[in-house]
């Protein structure tokens, strides 16, 4: 079990109903945290997400390490 | 560093430019990013939400900018974006270039907008006349790609067209 | 019209792009030359100064925005050019285009300082460091051109690469 | 013979002295003009010529008629 910090932004904070919330998990990649987060909050469903660890781009194979900061980044609209 | 930055409070167009006067530029090309009152054929836009990942928005926005400044020959380049509530006519992103020339300060200008809308972690959440409002890409993108895989390696594009 | 115009003074840029502001338009593209220490190779320029036959520039200016106003999905088009004496650094011309989409913007501002640098009389005396000074593709032009035959129909357009 | 005003700017300004002349000329077109009044002031070579009349651009055969206001436009360097 690792313990993962989760921020939410925008349509997800909405969904979700916090900023950010503290998860232990036994996932082992950021790819599998989603899932087990996507069956508690059924995530809707906003085209293809990007995702963060630790304020930077990764894919969704990263391995979760103890201590983490997790961002599901839905897609952007700048400008 | 410090290239591209978050503002909360209007922007100061005239201190913004001037971080880029340089006795070697000849030409400077700007974009500006303006809150319209109508976004992908709806009308009635009343005002704008921009949310950012501003940790990692920084340092997109820096890793753009180095990019620019890499690719084309130009001897500055800036960009703000604005966070928080915009109403119609209110600047959303500026972007700045100075060059000796202007065809490299309108290639880097225009490519630093693109990629900035396409790769920095910002939100927009539109608020209509109607009452209703929603995510700009998420709601719309959803309703198209019903149940997309999220679990997909993810490049740094999408599909998003804006102005 | 006065859309295009000649200043002698200083140009208030807030004022420029406030004309500009229009709540369908969600992009605003600027281009500004500004007067730098270098030349076609050539160091140490101290200032410039710029003459224009007003009468005639006007309405070629006029024209050229119309032209971008037609050809383009814009909102709305200015330029301003200064005449008289400039030190580096100084604001030499500027265009300033608002559209729906930045695409048109982008398009139309470039349109727009080419054809003025093309079209519109003005003419650059560049001072330099050394005590020279010479007007800017008149005398390169002479001394490639030889004796060239004033005679000949002439177009719309010249070679003159600036920035 | 016409009444013509010619200005000068910039190069040729410089080079003849004036702003303006006023000239009376058998000259018919604003070419036969300009080579009368080369031969006068030996204008320098300045690359290829532009021409306007009456404040609008025209062909070196355009006819001059009494009054007209004719300039020699040296190449330009706006911008």
């Amino acid at each position: 079990m690792v313990q993962i910090r989760v921020e939410y932004f925008a349509i997800l904070r909405e969904h979700v109903g916090c900023t950010h919330e503290a998860v232990s998990t036994p996932a082992a990649t950021v790819g599998d945290l989603y899932a087990e987060l996507d069956r508690r909050h059924a995530f809707p469903a906003v085209g293809r997400l990007k995702v963060a660890v630790n304020d930077e781009f990764c894919d969704w194979s990263t391995p979760l390490r103890d201590g983490d900061s997790v961002v599901f980044i839905p897609p952007v609209a700048g400008g | 560093m410090k290239r591209f930055g978050f503002r909360r409070e209007s922007v100061d167009l005239v201190a913004c430019r001037a971080l880029l006067a340089d006795p070697v530029a000849g030409a400077y090309a700007s974009f500006e990013g303006w809150v319209r009152n109508h976004n992908e054929g709806r009308d009635g836009v009343l005002r704008l939400e921009y949310e950012g990942y501003e940790q990692l928005g920084v340092k997109e926005g820096e890793r753009i900018i180095a990019e620019a400044l890499a690719r084309f020959d130009i001897t500055g380049a800036q960009c703000i974006h604005r966070l928080g509530q915009l109403e119609i006519g209110d600047l959303a992103v500026w972007v700045g270039v100075s060059a000796a020339h202007r065809d490299a300060a309108f290639a880097a200008c225009r490519y630093i907008i693109d990629e900035v809308k396409h790769r920095v972690p910002i939100w927009k959440k539109e608020h209509y006349a109607d009452g209703n409002s929603g995510w700009v890409n998420c709601e719309a993108c959803a309703a198209h790609a019903g149940e997309a895989p999220p679990l997909q390696s993810s490049g740094h594009r999408h599909e998003g067209t804006h102005a």
